[in-house]
């Protein structure tokens, strides 16, 4: 059994309102900062996992994310794995 | 000569009305104060009301702390002048860093509207001036983000200085070490959780926070500070 | 497999003969665009086309509506210069595909219809209804609706202050979300959205414009829905609620200020719809330019910019005068204003795209978005759509077939009560019944729910959720107040719509009545299956002439309403299922309404009559018994209770009172001691007459010096009155029917949602 | 003037308790997940900034991060960025 760092960014589906993203862009020039711009604002998920390889523990860090820590219907995911050397 | 509370306005503030009303009721006067005016217009006291300031977008209170108003709060604060935050208005005042620490989710990660038990803690403060300490009051929350936390040290400090201002008898949201509201080292600014407001008129089913709102009233009347322990 | 493509307006749901009609309308080919708005106009959602024929036969008048069905909202005369506003409206599908947002936006449409009248939104509540909670999608969707209402009502400031929850099998695949909105406003600000004239400016305010929900009304609310369909997935919106919060603070301000002539919502077909309906109903034109809208993505056409549902948008029409202090004081509270159009005198609905700046439009016009191409301007340009104005909204009108459903008079003939009452004879133990029947969560505490709502803003909650009606004071008035209740009646419409419906006025109507306070007006939303279906119509008849006898015995008009067709899945479509919420004013509240607890010592009345009817009860249907006849509802038996109940209240000659509706009156007595937190000792009957929900029926705490005199009141009242027992104790006592402790009566109420709820859910 | 693409990662300081990542952590054995541990849930920012060099970029967001997108008093955050070719 290998253990596995996974952090798992979840932003919006292109063309879903990002009303967070929206208002900081809207705050930032009254804070002097002109040159941003794209802002949007997502989750950022941080988790261990045991697993028999890193293809195993991607595909069960996936599947937790249709199910639970991200909602398909509105957000898109992306999955970085490191191997956790005890 | 009638005292002056004057009441921020950001954009998304929603409670801002009811404390005007709670204010007036009492022989007080509430003013609106919106957030892009740089001056406090000669207020006897501030109130930053509860709401979802810039929609509570990014933190709580994140975004409104900028707001060219609350530079005057602040100055205001620093001359000792009497500055309460409620609810979201805590919030704001934590981020702008007048007072410490921080309010996040949440422990049961539910927005809690409902009726609770808070502790008055200590009497030395605009807020708590003209209640007892040890006085158990009936007062609405209204949040989803009230679960005070702070470093170590910080609470150290405030457990220290007496500057937990109230404490809920029952933890409703996570709370560190049960805190409801705090105050500063000067005991003028103040921010707590639940709503004295809502708890103005009988009819609402409890004026608890009347006494809180007089409190206030009398230390803007003064225009200075509590003194002492 | 893909399937073969079908021609445009059939994927746009139309039919061919619809489209004919277009054809025949204009006299040509329509253009994309054209057909593109005539599918939405035209859908059932926004056209009423199946149910317009019916709807004629509600009673809408009395001498204190201000504004009808028709309008945003019905608007009524409260007294003392107030007026307020008030309708409800389904968001049901968008919620089976997202429910957080589906909720959230169903909330946020309901309230731009509201402050789009002139008035200042200031209570919200929630109808709803789900499969049973055992399922865990459902208990997804059910979390994922509550928060998505808590988290935008609150945020945008409008408190959610009563509603109702049902969990039922027929709602498994397409739950149920009705949200009611009210508002108050000085009578004299009162609007209504009109297009006046020519040169007038159409000012688009709030939001981009981006793909949301392109077409989703007639996507969403009139195809039949298949549960998860991948398809409407693009159609999700999500919602904003701090710029609805701005938008509601810069309307009203646009308003107060008679900057606006009027301000019109942006709902379903977007700005196709709001645009030409407000030039409509004065017979003018208006000329709209898609280069002008503010996009939220490149590349947008005029076609998605026109049907595009993105939400939080308004629509203010200004003359040129005002138009620079308009823009000002959206600036100020950071609303994107553009000039989108402009009022004309063609009688014709025109969009171009890159027309305005040409001919010298005024007004702010958005820079294009990030890697989008503007449109050329020219002053020459062709219109990419140009129709009569009034076309849009009138769509056809369809007399849909109505055949009751064959194994309707199978079903009425099978009572439940014999094959009951064999398992229950009299003198069995009911104790367990009765815990069984307060932890189910039809009937279980509610407060899981609404303590996610801020139910306190405006300081106007005399009486929050939790109660029967809610009461909300008029801080503006001399002590006026509000009384609201919503009911609805599935089960007892499935097996007889038009009764079924009666029910549930009565209720709604009682409910208030409890709070003292007298009938103004009722709002419905009409939740049916799909209306091709002869059986659903049959059922959306029934219950049309059911609400409109009800209204009218008890002097109640309809002021607003909303129909959701196509509520199946898979092919079933749900029980028929009216909503109806009924307002009452209580002209002085000195002080709180007596509410539902009952008071140790206190005599225990019951007003009403009991019958063996437990035909669609839900002690029946926890049993497993869906058959059988709803109680039988006798109107003028109920209007004379109403009227009995709210003078008692008045003169406050009870200490406590609850109306008797699901599990009956041994549920009420017990939602009463929990409330009173005192136990009970009465005398009911067997189980039959402990759980049967005969209509009309209320159970009063009275103080033993007041019992004559109340007694007296029902019989003058020609109000049947029974004494039941005492209050008193620790124990619910029934004698010959059940013995629990409070504790285990309050603890089987209390923990039986929280338990469900209690940790975070899979989507399933 | 380059564009540069930045991530931000925010997270909890330690021993600030996570209320979000707790109730995950709780939610995953009733889901069948009983090898994952260690669950925070974050934020995580995506922008666009234009700046003279890489250097530039990353003072400036970081400074906006203790500004703004982070509070300090609880959380921690990490930058990532990358230059935008046109
Ligand atoms: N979805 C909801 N939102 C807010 N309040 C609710 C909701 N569901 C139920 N409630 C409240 O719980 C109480 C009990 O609901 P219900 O049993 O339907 O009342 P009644 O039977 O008198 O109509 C009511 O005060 C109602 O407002
Ligand atoms: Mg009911």
């Amino acid at each position: 059994m290998a253990r596995y760092e996974a952090r798992i960014d979840v932003t919006h589906l292109p063309g879903i309102l990002d009303p967070q993203g929206a208002t900081v862009e809207r705050a930032l020039p009254a804070l002097g900062y002109t040159n941003v711009s794209r802002i949007s604002v997502g989750k950022s998920i941080h988790l261990v996992i045991e697993a028999e390889s890193e293809a195993a523990a991607r595909s069960q860090v996936d599947e937790m994310c249709h199910r639970l820590l991200a909602n398909p219907v509105i957000e898109a995911f992306e999955i970085s794995l490191s191997e956790l050397v005890p | 000569m009638t005292t002056r509370i004057g009441v921020v306005q950001f954009p998304g503030t929603n409670c801002e009305l009811d404390v005007v009303h709670a204010v007036d009721q009492l022989g007080g006067r509430g003013e609106i104060l919106f957030h892009t005016e740089r001056t406090l217009a000669g207020v006897d006291a501030a109130v930053v009301p509860g709401g979802f300031a810039h929609g509570d977008y990014l933190r709580t209170g994140a975004i409104a702390r900028f707001s060219p108003i609350m530079e005057a709060v602040a100055q205001f604060a620093a001359a000792g002048g009497p500055v309460v935050g409620i609810c979201n208005g805590f919030q704001v005042l934590c981020e702008a860093g007048l007072l410490p620490g921080a309010l996040q989710k949440n422990a049961g990660l539910k927005f809690l509207c409902q009726t609770v038990d808070v502790r008055v803690e200590t009497a030395v403060s605009v807020l708590s001036g003209a209640a007892r300490t040890g006085d158990v009051l009936r007062l609405p929350i209204n949040h989803f983000e009230g679960n005070y936390v702070c470093s170590p040290e910080t609470l150290a400090e405030l457990q220290a200085d007496n500057r937990v201002v109230f404490r809920y008898v029952d933890n409703p949201n996570g709370s560190l070490d049960d805190i409801a509201g705090i105050c500063n080292e000067g005991r003028n600014v103040v921010g707590l959780m639940p709503h004295p407001e809502r708890a103005s008129d009988a009819v609402l089913g409890s004026a608890d926070g009347v006494v809180l709102l007089r409190s206030l009233l009398a230390a803007a009347s003064e225009r200075s500070v509590p003194a002492g322990r | 497999m893909t399937p073969i493509a079908q021609p445009l307006h059939r994927q746009l749901g139309m039919t061919d003969e619809e489209l004919a009609a277009v054809i025949d309308e204009l006299g040509r080919e329509p253009t994309e665009l054209e057909l593109a708005m005539y599918s939405v106009m035209w859908s059932e959602h926004c056209s009423y086309k199946s149910s317009r024929s019916h709807l004629g036969r509600l009673p809408t008048e009395a001498p204190w509506v201000l504004v009808g069905p028709g309008e945003g909202a019905g608007v009524l005369d409260v007294g003392d210069g107030l007026a307020v506003a008030i309708r409800i409206e389904s968001h049901n599908h968008p919620s089976a595909v997202e429910p957080y947002q589906g909720a959230a936006t169903g909330v946020g449409g309901i309230i731009r219809d509201i402050f789009s009248m002139g008035a200042r939104p200031i209570a919200l509540m929630d109808p709803l209804r789900f499969g049973p909670l055992d399922d865990p999608r459902t208990r997804y969707l059910f979390e994922g609706v509550v928060s998505g209402i808590s988290g935008y009502g609150n945020a945008v400031g409008v408190p959610t202050v009563g509603g109702e929850v049902v969990f039922d099998e027929c709602y498994t695949g397409n739950p149920l979300v009705n949200v009611l909105c009210l508002g108050v406003l000085p009578k004299e600000r009162l609007v209504l959205a009109r297009a006046e004239g020519v040169g007038n400016l159409a000012v688009l305010l709030g939001s981009a414009t981006g793909r949301d929900g392109i077409g989703g009304a007639s996507v969403l609310a009139s195809a039949g829905f298949v549960e998860g369909s991948e398809t409407k997935r693009p159609s999700v919106q999500v919602g904003d609620p701090f710029e609805e919060k701005r938008l509601i603070e810069a309307c009203l301000e646009l308003l107060d200020a008679g900057l606006a002539i009027g301000v019109q919502d942006l709902g379903a077909a977007g700005l196709s719809c709001a645009a030409s309906e407000t030039a409509a109903k004065t017979g003018a034109g208006m000329d709209v330019d898609a280069a002008r809208v503010a996009k939220r993505e490149p590349g947008m056409n005029p076609v998605e910019l026109l049907t595009s549902e993105s939400q939080e948008r308004m629509l203010a029409i200004v003359t040129p005068e005002h138009l620079d202090e308009v823009l000002a004081l959206c600036e100020r509270w950071e609303i994107r204003a553009t000039v989108a159009g402009r009022v004309t005198d063609t009688g014709r609905f025109r969009v171009y795209d890159g027309y305005f700046d040409a001919i010298g439009v005024p007004g702010a016009n958005p820079l294009p978005p990030l890697g989008d191409d503007p449109p050329e301007v020219s002053s020459d340009r062709m219109p990419v759509a140009d129709v009569p104005i009034g076309s849009l909204g009138d769509g056809p009108l369809y007399h849909r077939p109505l055949a009751p459903p064959a194994d309707l008079e199978a079903r009425q003939a099978a009572d439940p009560g014999p094959g009951l009452l064999k398992r229950f004879p009299p003198g069995s133990d009911l104790s367990a019944e009765l815990l069984d029947l307060l932890g189910s969560p039809n009937i279980a505490d509610k407060s899981w729910v609404w303590h996610q709502y801020d139910h306190q803003l405006f300081l106007n909650t005399v009486a929050g959720p939790g109660g029967d009606a809610s009461v909300l004071r008029l801080k503006e008035t001399a002590g006026r107040a509000l009384a609201l209740s919503v009911d609805g009646k599935g089960r007892f419409c499935a097996l007889d719509p038009r009764v079924g419906t009666e029910l549930a006025v009565l209720e709604a109507a009682r409910n208030v009545a409890c709070s003292g306070a007298r009938p103004l007006a009722l709002v419905n939303c009409l939740n049916f299956g799909n209306p091709e279906h002869p059986e659903v119509m049959w059922q959306f008849s029934e219950a049309v002439d059911g609400m409109g006898d009800a209204c009218r015995a008890l002097g109640i008009p309809v002021v607003g309403g909303n129909v959701s067709f196509y509520n199946e899945s898979h092919g079933v479509d749900i029980d028929p299922t009216p909503v109806v919420g009924v307002i009452g004013l209580i002209d002085r509240l000195e002080s709180p309404p007596p509410g539902i607890a009952l008071r140790a010592g206190d005599r225990i009345v019951m007003l009403g009559t009991t019958r063996r009817e437990v035909g669609g009860s839900e002690w029946a249907t926890r049993h497993g018994w869906r058959e059988g006849r709803p109680p039988a509802a006798d109107l003028e038996v109920g209007r004379l209770l109403h009227e009995l109940v709210a003078g008692l209240v008045t003169e406050r000659m009870v200490g406590g009172l609850h109306d008797c509706s699901d599990g009956g009156v041994a549920v009420a007595l017990a939602e009463m001691a929990i409330a009173g937190d005192v136990g009970f000792d009465v005398r009911i009957g067997d189980a039959i007459m402990c759980f049967s929900e005969s209509a009309s029926r209320v159970v009063l705490s009275v103080a033993a010096d007041r019992l004559n005199e109340v007694l007296g009141r029902a019989g003058s009242g020609r109000v049947p009155s029974v004494i039941l027992g005492d209050a008193g104790g620790t124990d619910l006592h029934a004698d010959g029917g059940f013995h629990v402790s409070l504790a285990d009566a309050e603890h089987a109420w209390r923990d039986a949602l929280p338990s469900i709820m209690g940790s975070p859910h899979d989507v399933g």
